[in-house]
């Protein structure tokens, strides 16, 4: 009987994924510029005072990769739902749960690595310097995977209904908001000198944490949504 | 009884506009909620009895 | 099963704890009314001014029952969730449906409250302190869940959903309970409360268990009317469907 | 060999059908007929367990499908209304992912052979599945069944908007999976141009 | 021969707009939640000080507003288009720009104007407070029907497009900038006391220019969209 | 009448059929027929004027549709692949709103006519179009014939997923406008069960 292997079907999973994106390379660029042109809209409408901006450099771009993220949760499953991979997909002999892990990494490859991946280069643009870009990139680096993994849940929950990109945006924000406290704070509590170990292994408790429970609350709601 | 008068009563100690609003707004809610779960349960019924 | 002599098999289905309910909610009232107007006497004629705060203190009575109604409701409303996707039982999606509006009546009144309080004592409406936004952040939560089940019309499926998102979002609930003690806000914490002396002290907290006491009891008679009417609605949709018997079967799994 | 047993199923407070007892024995074919809106899409998927039944149960080898979960989806291809493919790779890109992820062969060549079988030319296995026509996507997600291994197929509608050539191919197919004892369960409006003997037909009342 | 009146097909696609969000009530509130929410989300990364808070709120207000104009355009054309309501649209026989701006008020309604109601009580939470507060509404009263019109070029150029919500997000981003400048600065200029007639002035001539032009342009997207 | 000239299209660099030289006169039907990816839906959608042709014109009382523009849309009522309603509302709030968008009558009455005639039940008339079956979708998006006033059709496999009764309603329909002195263009699959001496083939090779 043809059954495929825990790692292969993970592995299959993720690279349609990441094929698809490839097949639109622009796609991937996608998210960094989104975060590039808002996190430049600020300037604009703030006023541009190095001091200020310093200020709210941390909030700025945390909020900004938060709304990144939230934008791109419609990619996650409502394409395959709507073309039917979605329902083949449960049908893998597979737990679902894992195969939930493979998609979302595949996620955060496509729309959180690149931000974390830029991001110094915007703190530097807010004026941030030395430690506290380092601190920046890590908080993201830590912290994006948690929004993916979290997004995944609201992205499930409002597959197929009216109006899912707000009412998705209403649901994860809110689970989204102690991820955000956290990197913001690391950053800030950095360039104020303090140290930023604290709220980075938070950080990191809410990865682990996320990772452990957003994968299977996410598989229920998938076979929820498909009922 | 540290009330003298009525108006007393009323002024809070001068804070009567944030005493009273919070009073008054937290029952409007509550008599508000009664009245709409009253409603819906009176509408629910009238579509019972057209059902049956 | 039988527990101190009831048959709760027998009540765990929507058709014969319509009527249950219906009896209940007199008495609730009632309950409420009584301790609602004790805790108001005791407050405003009993407790004395706080010298510090001066009468404003008073919106203690309902800021604090509410606060913790709007937290207590969100965590019974998720346990409900809890059982009905674990044993997949009807009655506690209803009964987590009836709660939610309750839930989120009593969240923002804390909020409407609270910031009624913060004008004379802050000096302003809001802060941003973690105690203010997690609260906040609740009623967005119970927001979240009562449009989320708006947006569903299939109830099976609007059940479970919102019963999901329930369960996800309680890991708010300790955050907003521990904000004061974890955080140094602005926002009181539970030791400090009182300056006035202990004596006094004492009545305040009479009248304000008191009035937590009423809002407790007007929650499940206000969450009983509800759900009765929730099963009404539902019943009428299945009406709606095709013969009533094999309704029962489905009805009796 | 695969039963269903006294199984019942409704759509929002709809009862579709009620008391539904097959047997399904290997080298055999179910067609389910009926109107449209009968319940033939969601009887299907019931049988998948994509959908729960209201009441009775599914039965494979003698054992529920709740309790086998991964066992029973590893015994079973669905084909459904949707196509199940990606619109922005081409076919030969989508059918070999959807052949790794069942746990089959997936090398090119067997790939192309099995889109030709369906009766889609060479020309267009390496466009976008976008730009193909509506009948053309359908053989892309029915070519699945030219790799399938599994004994249980599940078919919905799998003959809306085929042409001739393609309708029968995609028989000669299900009739050899018959033959080797592979068993079919199949929604369709159309007749199914097999052997009488190796149909059986369950008609869903509206 | 039958064939109706221009302002009967342009009262017809209105109404099927507003019923399908009256189907869902809470499709309207959605957009305000979004704007709250994220608006909330500035304070807990920037840090709770009334001054910084002051001083960034028009440029987080409008941002906010810019966003979720963004976020909702999704729903303008992509579900047409995908049950092929819109190629029926195409096939009415009056001019699409006016089918299109038919379009464009249904979605003001629907996402720009809670907002504009909302935003009183945001300029609240961020110490705005008085004649600044009425300046910030009347702001968005201009500016977010312009978004909206730009907004819909935008949408009818990525339709059927993978990965639009981001693209979507880059193209029409750049075309919001002045109407953000001019929102935003005649906030801040009443705030400083200067008076801000000027960029309110500025702003209804952007809506007028939008107006003239961006129906036009939609509607030729949407012909090569659906080619 | 309705004539296309030499008419030629091609998507993405494939030719699919050019030199495309057919007339449709009042009373008669035009049947599209071919393989799957032959171009059917593209020169449907060329007559629609959604497609623009490589070379010749479409011609309507012979007239150039280019420069009829709204005069030409004014005169043809069109069925896609895509059923062209919206999930959410009501099969009678899409009928109403389509027929009101199309100029034609759209009372509550009617358009309940115009379902039942095409063989939706009155029990599903109320419920959002989302929750019901592939098929009676179909049926939502095809009532529009039956309040369509406009001489032309253009229909696109319209028999695609109905059940037998709603295919000969459908046919009676067709028969009805014809007899009327309509005209009709249709892509298929199926055969068709009207008087031959009213339909036409074209068929469109591979
Ligand atoms: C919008 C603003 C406010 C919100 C959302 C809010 C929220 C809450 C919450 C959730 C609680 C219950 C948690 C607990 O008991 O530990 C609480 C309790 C309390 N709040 Fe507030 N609050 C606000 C404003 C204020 C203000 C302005 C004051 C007074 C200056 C105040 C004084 C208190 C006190 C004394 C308690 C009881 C603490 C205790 O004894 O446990 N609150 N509030
Ligand atoms: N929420 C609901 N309320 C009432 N009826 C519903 C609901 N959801 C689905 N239905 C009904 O259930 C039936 C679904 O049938 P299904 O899709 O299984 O039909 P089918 O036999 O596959 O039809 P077709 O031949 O058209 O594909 C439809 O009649 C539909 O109206
Ligand atoms: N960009 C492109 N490059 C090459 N070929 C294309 C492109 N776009 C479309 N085609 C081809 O054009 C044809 C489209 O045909 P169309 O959809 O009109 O077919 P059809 O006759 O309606 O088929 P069916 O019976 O399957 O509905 C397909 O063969 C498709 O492969
Ligand atoms: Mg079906
Ligand atoms: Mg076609």
């Amino acid at each position: 009987m043809s059954q495929p292997s825990m790692s292969e079907a993970l592995r299959g999973v993720v690279r349609r994924d990441l094929l698809l994106a490839m097949r639109h390379r622009s796609d991937v660029a996608m998210s960094v510029f989104f975060v590039v042109i808002v996190a430049s809209l600020f300037p604009l409408g703030v006023g541009p005072e190095q001091a200020v901006l310093r200020m709210i450099a941390s909030g700025v771009l945390w909020v900004t990769a938060l709304l990144a993220c939230l934008l791109s949760l419609g990619r996650l499953f409502t394409a395959d739902y709507l073309d039917g991979v979605l329902e083949q997909t449960l049908l893998i002999p597979q737990p679902l749960a894992v195969l939930v892990v493979g998609k979302v990494f595949a996620h955060w490859v496509i729309s959180g690595l690149p931000v974390v991946l830029l991001s110094p280069l915007l703190g530097l643009q807010f004026g941030l310097s030395g430690d506290s870009l380092w601190v920046l990139t890590l908080s993201l680096l830590l912290g994006t995977p948690t929004l993916s993994m979290l997004g995944a849940i609201g992205a499930a929950l409002t597959l197929g209904l009216r109006g899912s990109g707000l009412l998705v945006a209403l649901l994860v924000l809110p689970l989204f908001v102690p991820v955000l406290i956290f990197g913001a704070g690391a950053v800030t509590s950095s360039l104020a000198g303090i140290g930023s170990e604290a709220n980075l292994s938070l950080l990191g408790a809410c990865f682990l944490l996320s990772l452990a429970f957003a994968p299977w609350a996410t598989a229920v709601a998938l076979r929820i949504a498909l009922e | 009884m540290q009330w003298g008068s009525p108006s007393e009563f009323w002024a809070m100690g001068g804070y009567g506009l944030y005493v009273w609003t919070s009073f008054g707004a937290t029952a409007l809610c509550m008599v508000w909620e009664v009245l709409a779960v009253w409603r819906r349960q009176a509408a629910a019924a009238v579509e019972r009895r057209d059902v049956a | 099963m039988s527990f101190m002599g009831i048959n709760w098999f027998k009540y765990s289905s929507p058709q014969a704890f319509h009527p249950l309910a219906g009896k209940m909610i007199p008495w609730f009232s009632a309950a409420a009314l009584a301790l609602i107007g004790v805790g108001l006497y005791i407050g405003f004629f009993v407790a004395p001014t706080d010298f510090q705060q001066g009468d404003a203190y008073r919106i203690i009575f309902v800021h604090v029952p509410a606060a913790w109604m709007s937290m207590f409701l969100y965590v019974i409303m998720a346990a409900w969730a809890g059982i009905g996707l674990g044993l997949n039982a009807r009655p506690s999606f209803m009964m987590a449906q009836a709660i939610a509006p309750t839930g989120a009546l009593f969240t923002f009144l804390a909020l409407l409250t609270g910031s009624m309080w913060g004008k004379p004592t802050w000096g302003a409406w809001w802060v941003w302190d973690a105690r203010l936004t997690s609260e906040l952040i609740l009623l967005f939560q119970y927001i979240g869940i009562i449009s989320l089940r708006a947006s569903i019309d299939d109830l099976r499926r609007a059940d479970r959903a919102s019963a999901v998102f329930a369960l996800v979002g309680v890991v708010n609930v300790p955050i907003i309970y521990f904000s004061v003690r974890w955080w140094n806000t602005l926002h009181q914490g539970a030791s400090v409360s009182m300056t006035a002396s202990p004596k006094m002290a004492a009545t305040m907290v009479t009248a304000m268990l008191v009035m937590t006491l009423g809002f407790w009891m007007y929650s499940f008679a206000v969450t009983l009317a509800r759900v009765r009417c929730v099963i009404a609605e539902r019943e009428r949709q299945l009406s709606w469907g095709k013969n009533a018997s094999i309704q029962q079967v489905a009805e009796a799994r | 060999m695969f039963q269903t047993v006294a199984l019942s199923g409704s759509r929002g407070e709809r009862l579709l059908f009620s008391d539904v007892s097959v047997t399904v024995k290997p080298g055999t074919l179910l067609a389910v007929v009926g109107e449209n809106g009968s319940g033939k899409t969601s009887f299907l998927r019931m049988l998948c367990g994509l959908l729960s039944p209201d009441g009775g149960a599914i039965l494979w080898q003698g054992e529920d499908i709740r309790q086998l979960k991964e066992l029973y989806t590893a015994q079973l291809t669905y084909v459904g209304h949707l196509n199940g493919i990606k619109d922005e790779l081409t076919p030969v890109e989508n059918l070999k992912l959807s052949a790794c992820l069942a746990g089959d062969k997936s090398s090119g060549a067997i790939v192309q052979k099995a889109l030709e079988a369906v009766g889609l030319g060479r020309s267009v296995h390496r466009l976008p599945t976008r730009v193909l026509s509506q009948g053309q996507k359908r053989h892309v997600a029915l070519a699945r069944l030219w790799l399938s291994t599994r004994p249980l197929w599940l078919l919905d509608e799998p003959f809306a908007s085929l042409d001739t050539a393609a309708t029968s191919y995609l028989t000669q197919r299900l009739q050899a999976h018959l033959s080797n004892g592979g068993m079919v369960v199949i929604a369709t409006h159309q007749e199914i141009a097999l052997p009488t003997d190796s149909i059986q037909h369950l008609r869903l009342a509206r």
